[in-house]
């Protein structure tokens, strides 16, 4: 039929992704990623096309970037560590096509002494540790004195960072900022998968029960079943906050008819849909930085919480601004390991 | 004799077939219903996985676990058992072959086999208790095996980066070389595709499992106490231990396919995710009439769709669900199709009937 | 540790009562001699429906559009398993197979028109408010445990149980059901459509089911994304636990609510901090087959359970 | 009106065998008219299509001088015709109440009125002497109980033809005797039966008249007073058929089987054997006189080893078998025709050859290491079917499940003698069969013991055990009551013995 795609037209862009193991609407990287190729895509003329691969090894993963390369696809961005290895081999065996990798750098099987990102190829990282470090900032000055927890998805490096980055915003906060906030080790959880929306809401549930009156869910699916549980209280006349993830959540925790008072406090955010779309863009105008590892980051505005916090006080949205230009001018440095912080 | 056998697997093919081209037009209406020209789906469907060496290739191997689960849940129809935890076998089998591949320094045809012996036996010893549950407890397997599932899913979650962490929490290292059932040849052959050993494995495993079903005492005595327990014991047939060796046939191929898929198809394990090849091994035997050449094409069949389906997807604008959708209306029509035969005899007999007694 | 159970009580009564209402569907159809492992699948579809529904007339009805998200998930249940009633008994096709499709069919398809919808695979919607039962919540030990932060949906659910109960055991449909399970050739030759009595039976457990899909929405989880979380075999399992009968499965499903309750917030409770994580992960599981192993001695299972159905045939 | 049924040139046909070719059949108003036919001659076939579960291929049927078309078993409702099934059409675990409402339950607003019912059903089981109670369970009353239930069922549908497909086969003397009480009450009461039985002697009983069938086709009608049993055999099978066993006089050599004060346990774990002893030797014929449900099952099972034995011991050929597997005591000799045949004689989805084999699989010729012979097992299947006359639609390759019942019973009776057992146990060995088929596993039966081999034979039927036996044991509430020699005996004694008094007492 007509609506098939035919051969890629001579100027035409083909911009294609593989999801990992979520979906295009996981509100996550994968669904930042994807939407931001459809901004491109508005703004400069194609339509993009993902694809979800049947399982989460290499060979899966591989498959569909065969698939995509075979389809005429010249662009093909991959969201995930998981895509390390696949990248690696299709780098040099689509040398005609180019690759962005977000959230990792490529590599062969589980060895980082040999990365190579090709000529082809993007690699993209994000700072997460500052972004936990802002929210973690944020959160402490807006609340003062009390108990936070973290409650985390899989043990994977970004939501480690999202975690240590945190706890080391909180400790800041103590340390410099007057509040006394603590973040007691029982309140700091992996709860082993993306998609148990109950396991979230009766964690989070042991932890406002234990008085924890901010929660940082870093955990898709698990993630819900928190904001779930602050709703749940806090219609109930019982005040707490989770601090969102990824992007901005504000819209995820109302809690009135009106929709505009939400239990989120802020956001840690990192700004896939800015990444996949700028890589996007430099295809288009031809200075594709291939060969290169971007990480964004606080200094390249790559990382931040929301521009709109309303569930934060001015005064503490000035406070955390300084914060931000300290973090962008270095004077403040977050580490991203997990030396002497909680899990 | 001989020509009656040859013509009785002739029939069962012609029904296969016959229930795969209805669930074929079946998807057809389906691709048809949400805009998408047939033709073209169908086409780059089919292309995606057999166009060329290298997808036969990907075809193969994607077909080989589930060789080998839709061999472990008919085995355990056959034998009046309902094993729907091939899943956590496949678990459990492919992470001790796996840990073997990682711990033990050995040529690789030693190494190999050890690992062969590692899924093989763990993934019947995950099976043997639900087995014995069944025979001594009466515990329904069904229910026994869902929760063995879930307990291989969280062992395998925290052993995996206790003892094999790799680069992340989530997966083990990457098997070596030598632990792996990919060989070079074979990757040349097919052009570079993950085809492996699994796919002889697999094949050996097919022709072992209609052995011992047809040809031997074992599969005789299985049988009976599948159709009839009480008939079993009577002749002297052991059937609580029928029904454990059974499990344990069936844990075994599933276990092995959790080797195939985890140093084969994949290179390292992973955690988190329950096999999808468990759940598909049901439709596979089903599709197969729970015989061991009827699962073998049904594997195919199912391993051509899997693999054709991103192709599909990347050359229409058929999205993944939609391919997804189509592939399961296609096992449900080729399942139910099986049995369109006896639906239209019945409806035929009805009228005849209905018409003689009015003449 | 008392302070405990008692704070976990209404979460895991929120966890059960999908379950409960998924495995009673489950009952309907397996009492009626035909198993449905699409449960699952059929959770799937109805938690679509409810929350495309729902997240259509919300801003206009606001938390009444949950009772027509309700209704609306009932109704696709019921439409979809259509499909399996069709394959196992007006076909006599293995009724694993269609239950096997009808999984398999549900996530994608419903993620597939959800996108098309709405625009995403993921809708999101506003649940109901838990609330106190008044003066019930009182009673000491009880009303703490189950009349506290409440949904109205455990109240509809426990009153389908009561009616269901009364339904199997009391009237005719009911008798006549569980004939069809037991002995369906019994039936038809007292001049009973067994047919008929299995489509009905098996649309009901599609109803239910999908009623039990847009409980989990409109209680714990707030969004569809194309998946329950094996909440279906999970009832499928409740259902064999509690020996087919209604009030087994209550407390099958309870059990497995509390267990599950006890073993996710114990890796937040510092007092279980000492035990693997795997014991707590497992825990449910491994007690589940131990207290199988205990009572499964005398199994309950409809006998005509799985078996196709052909007029005349004896 | 001549007649109340007439079905006239019916025709059915089931893949690849006619199972009704013409045949005709004209009830009387208020008579019991009998049905009698070889096994798989067409009876239960021509009562389904009369009872509406199958569609004639052709032929006419009238009730009451209308002609009629039976749909399904709702229109025969209607038309006053019910039917009591071969197997019987009970949920096990209803109430006998909701087994005979079901399909036409009082009730209101949908919920059913067990009362009504259940005083209903007392006073018609009165009305015709039933003594059913309407509150048991199906599965805690006997088979004669579960078989008035049956009756219950139609005469609570006002059924005015009443059929039965062999209501004795599974029924004790007593039962049987009670049963033809009752049938004959209906018919004074107006009804009409048609009756199919495989015993002349009932036919005789109470029919007035006998239509006989052979192989699908109509044979005759006859007047059941003029006719002698051995006419209607005749007619039945196409040929002189003898009733009496003939039997030369021989002396018993060793005990084969010897049961040492045993004591079983049943399901309802209560003793249902208590020191139990009895001796079977060589070259004789040990019948088990007793009525059904006093322990005879539970004494089979510890013997064969199905069932664990409290106390005693049991003694094969001289060894000690108490605890021995199953296999063992098969291998040592011990061949066993089963009580009930579908649940444990045969594998139905096996085929005839391979249920053939059962006992013997693992042996050689039929297998060699593990691997079975196929045409081996063939050969002796054939042979074996050959011999006991075994019919079946494609030969050895025949599902067991689409076998007539007296060609499976035929298959596994000859698959027991095959095994050349040096003790054969034989559960009601001709139950359900044709006389044609009953004189021929008598004979083979005789043939056993002529060979210098022990039979021990557990019937209900006593004809059969006065017929057979050289030695009769009875059994009573578990107990040994007695034994006595066939040829020194009579039906009255050991009837006396079976009720539980003891020859001495008597005396
Ligand atoms: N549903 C069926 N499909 C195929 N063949 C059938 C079917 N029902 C009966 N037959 C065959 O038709 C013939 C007549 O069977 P039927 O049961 O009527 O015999 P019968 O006279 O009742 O025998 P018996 O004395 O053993 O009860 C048999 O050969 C039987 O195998
Ligand atoms: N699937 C089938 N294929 C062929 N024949 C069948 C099938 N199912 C049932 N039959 C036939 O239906 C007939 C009626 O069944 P029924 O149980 O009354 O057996 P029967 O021969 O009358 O047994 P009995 O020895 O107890 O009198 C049997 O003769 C059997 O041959
Ligand atoms: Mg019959
Ligand atoms: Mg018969």
């Amino acid at each position: 039929g007509s609506q098939d795609a035919k051969a890629p037209a001579a100027n035409k862009l083909m911009v294609g992704m593989v999801t990992d193991s979520g979906t295009i609407d996981d509100r996550s990287f994968n669904q930042g990623t994807w939407e931001g190729l459809v901004k491109a895509g508005k703004d400069f003329g194609f339509s993009p096309k993902y694809l979800r691969p049947a399982g989460t090894t290499q060979a899966d993963y591989d498959k569909e970037i065969t698939n995509l390369h075979d389809a005429g696809y010249t662009l093909i961005v991959t969201p995930g560590f998981k895509f390390e290895n696949s990248i690696y081999t299709a780098q040099e065996r689509y040398a005609d096509t180019k690759f962005v990798l977000i959230d990792g750098v490529p590599h062969p099987g589980s060895d980082y002494s040999k990365i190579k990102v090709g000529k082809n190829t993007v690699s993209i990282n994000f700072a997460e540790h500052e972004a936990g470090f802002l929210a973690g900032v944020a959160a402490a000055l807006q609340i003062k004195h009390g108990d936070f927890g973290f409650i985390g998805g899989m043990e994977i490096p970004a939501v480690q960072r999202y975690n240590w980055g945190f706890q080391q915003g909180v400790k800041y906060a103590n340390a410099n900022l007057g509040t006394s906030i603590s973040l007691k080790a029982e309140n700091v959880i992996y709860q082993g998968t993306f998609n148990d929306v109950a396991a979230g809401q009766q964690i989070a549930a042991q932890m406002y029960d234990r008085g924890v009156t901010v929660i940082f869910a870093a955990a898709g699916g698990v993630g819900v079943g928190v904001i779930n549980e602050a709703v749940s209280r806090t219609k109930a006349g019982k005040q707490v906050w989770v601090v969102g993830v990824d992007v901005d959540q504000y819209a995820q925790g109302y809690y009135d008819s009106a929709k505009t008072k939400s239990v989120i406090l802020t956001s840690a955010m990192k700004y896939v849909d800015q990444a996949s779309y700028d890589m996007v863009k430099s295809v288009k105008e031809g200075n594709f930085p291939g060969g290169q590892t971007l990480t964004f980051n606080a200094k390249n505005n790559g990382i931040g919480i929301p521009a709109k916090n309303p569930n934060l006080s001015d005064d503490v949205a000035a406070k955390v601004a300084e914060v931000f230009k300290k973090l962008q001018s270095g004077a403040i440095q977050v580490s991203d390991k997990g030396d002497g912080l909680i899990k | 004799m001989k020509l009656r056998f040859k013509l009785e697997v002739k029939k069962e093919a012609v029904v296969l077939l016959l229930a795969i081209l209805l669930g074929l037009i079946a998807g057809a209406v389906f691709m048809a219903l949400t805009g998408s020209s047939p033709i073209t789906g169908y086409e780059f469907l089919f292309k995606g996985g057999l166009m060329n060496l290298e997808r036969i290739g990907n075809t193969l191997a994607t077909a080989t676990p589930l060789i080998f689960t839709g061999l472990s849940v008919a085995f355990a129809f056959r034998t009046g058992l309902f094993n729907i935890g091939a899943a956590g076998q496949m678990l459990i089998g492919g992470f001790c072959a796996t840990a073997v591949g990682l711990t033990l320094n050995l040529p690789k045809p030693m190494l190999l086999t050890l690992m062969v012996l590692a899924a093989t036996v763990s993934g019947a010893l995950w099976a043997t208790l639900p087995g014995y549950f069944k025979a001594r407890f009466n515990v329904h397997e069904v229910v026994s095996t869902i929760m063995f599932n879930w307990i291989a899913y969280w062992v395998v979650y925290y052993a995996v980066p206790a003892y094999f962490k790799g680069a992340f929490e989530t997966e083990s290292r990457y098997i070596p070389n030598d632990a792996s059932l990919r060989v070079d040849w074979m990757a040349k052959l097919f052009d570079g595709s993950y085809i492996n050993l699994g796919i002889f494995l697999a094949l050996a495993a097919v022709i072992l499992i209609a052995f011992i079903l047809n040809k031997t005492t074992l599969g005789y005595e299985l049988k009976a106490v599948g159709f009839n327990r009480f008939a079993a014991e009577y002749a002297g047939i052991n059937a609580n231990r029928g029904i454990v060796l059974s499990m344990m046939i069936a844990g075994a191929l599933a276990g092995l396919g959790g080797m195939t898929l985890y140093c084969g198809y994949a290179t390292s394990i992973q955690i988190g995710i329950l096999p999808s090849q468990g759940i598909d091994g049901i439709a596979v035997a089903l599709l197969g009439a729970n015989s061991p050449w009827g699962v073998f094409a049904a594997a195919l069949f199912f391993g051509t769709l899997y693999s054709g389906k991103g192709f599909m997807n990347a050359m229409t604008n058929i999205p993944p669900e939609i391919a997804d959708t189509i592939i399961a209306t296609i096992i449900y029509f080729a399942a139910t199709s099986v049995l369109i035969e006896k639906f239209v005899d019945k409806m035929k007999r009805r009228l005849k009937g209905a018409n003689s007694s009015c003449g | 540790m008392w302070l405990i159970f008692q704070q976990i009580s209404p979460y895991a009564v929120a966890y059960t009562i999908p379950l409960l209402i998924t495995a009673l569907g489950g009952l309907y159809s397996e009492r009626s001699g035909v198993v449905n492992i699409g449960l699952e699948g059929l959770m799937v579809v109805g938690s679509f429906a409810g929350a495309f529904t729902i997240s259509i007339l919300q801003p206009t009805l606001h938390s009444n559009a949950l009772w027509f998200g309700l209704l609306a998930a009932i109704l696709a249940g019921a439409l979809f398993s259509l499909l399996h009633a069709f394959a196992s008994i007006s076909l006599n096709a293995d009724q694993v197979i269609s239950g096997t499709a009808i999984n398999m069919i549900a996530g994608a398809l419903t993620v597939f028109i959800a996108r098309h919808l709405t625009g995403s695979g993921n809708i999101e919607i506003e649940g109901f408010t838990r609330f106190n039962v008044p003066f019930l919540d009182r009673i000491p030990v009880i009303g703490a445990l189950f009349f506290t932060n409440t949904y109205a949906t455990t109240w509809l659910v426990l009153a389908i149980l009561a009616v269901s109960y009364f339904i199997l055991y009391k009237t005719v449909f009911g008798l006549r059901l569980r004939a069809c399970g037991e002995y369906p050739q019994a039936a038809d030759s007292a001049g009973i459509n067994v047919y008929r009595i299995r489509y009905i039976a098996v649309t009901i457990s599609g109803a239910f089911a999908g009623l039990g899909g847009a409980i989990v929405l409109v209680t714990y989880s707030g969004e569809f994304n194309g998946t329950v979380f094996g909440l279906g075999f999970l009832a499928l399992a409740a259902l064999i636990f509690g020996q087919w009968k209604p009030l087994g499965i209550l407390g099958a499903t309870l059990f497995f609510g509390f267990a599950s309750t006890i073993a996710n917030v114990s890796q937040a409770t510092p007092i279980f901090a000492s035990i693997p994580d795997v014991v707590l992960k497992t825990f449910p599981y491994v007690i589940t087959l131990f207290v199988l192993v205990l009572f499964s001695k005398t199994s309950q299972a409809p006998r005509a359970s799985g078996q196709p159905f052909e007029h005349g045939k004896r | 009106m001549e007649y109340v049924v007439e079905m006239r040139g019916i025709r059915k046909e089931f893949v690849g065998i006619v199972a009704n070719d013409d045949i005709t059949l004209n009830v009387r108003q208020g008579e019991i008219h009998a049905l009698l036919g070889e096994n798989g001659a067409g009876k239960s076939t021509l009562m389904s299509i009369l009872f509406g579960l199958y569609q004639p291929d052709k032929g006419v049927i009238r009730v009451r001088d209308r002609e009629v078309q039976i749909s399904n078993p709702n229109v025969a409702n209607d038309l006053g015709i019910g039917m009591v099934h071969q197997h019987f059409q009970l949920v096990h675990n209803f109430t006998i109440t909701e087994n005979i409402v079901l399909g036409q339950e009082p009730n209101r607003f949908g919920v059913v009125n067990t009362v009504n019912a259940a005083k209903r059903i007392r006073e018609l089981s009165e009305r015709y002497g039933l003594n059913v109670d309407p509150d048991a369970k199906i599965e805690d009353v006997s088979v004669g109980m579960q078989q008035r239930v049956e009756i219950l069922k139609m005469l609570y549908r006002d059924a005015e033809v009443l059929i039965f497909d062999e209501p004795t086969a599974v029924l004790t003397p007593q039962e049987i005797t009670e049963l033809m009480k009752i049938m004959k009450g209906l018919v004074a009461e107006g009804k009409s039966i048609i009756l199919i039985t495989h015993k002349l002697k009932e036919i005789k009983a109470v029919a007035d008249r006998c239509t006989v069938i052979r192989r699908g086709k109509y044979i005759g009608t006859v007047d059941v007073a003029a006719t002698s049993e051995k006419q209607m055999a005749e007619m039945m099978v196409g040929r002189q058929v003898s009733f009496k066993v003939a039997k030369e006089d021989r002396a018993p050599g060793d005990v084969l089987l010897k049961v040492d004060n045993l004591t079983v346990i049943n399901n309802r774990k209560v003793e249902a054997l208590k020191n139990f002893s009895l001796e079977v030797r060589a070259g004789e014929i040990v019948g088990l006189a007793g009525v059904d449900g006093n322990g005879q099952t539970e004494l089979v099972e510890a013997i064969t080893g199905l069932r664990k034995v409290e106390k005693g011991h049991i003694w094969l050929n001289g060894a000690d078998i108490t605890h021995r597997s199953i296999k063992e005591r098969i291998n040592a000799g011990l061949a066993h025709v089963p009580e009930d045949r579908q649940k444990r004689g045969l594998v139905l989805d096996y085929t005839v050859e391979d249920n053939l084999v059962l006992e013997v699989y693992d042996r050689e010729p039929f297998s060699k290491g593990g691997l079975l012979n196929r045409e081996a097992i063939r050969d002796y299947s054939r042979r074996i079917m050959e011999n006991f006359d075994v019919r079946a639609a494609q030969g050895s390759i025949t599902k067991a499940r689409s076998l007539s019942g007296g060609n499976q019973q035929k298959a596994i009776v000859g698959r027991e003698i095959n095994l050349a057992p040096r003790v054969l146990i034989a559960v009601q060995p001709t139950r359900g069969l044709d006389v044609g088929s009953i004189e021929y596993i008598h004979k083979r039966l005789v043939e056993q013991r002529d060979a210098g081999y022990a039979v021990f034979l557990i019937s209900l039927e006593l004809d059969e055990i006065l017929n057979l036996s050289d030695r009769i044991a009875i059994i009573s509430h578990g107990e040994l009551i007695g034994s006595v020699n066939a040829a020194e005996t009579d039906e009255n004694e050991i009837g006396l013995m079976m009720a539980g008094i003891r020859k001495e007492e008597k005396a």
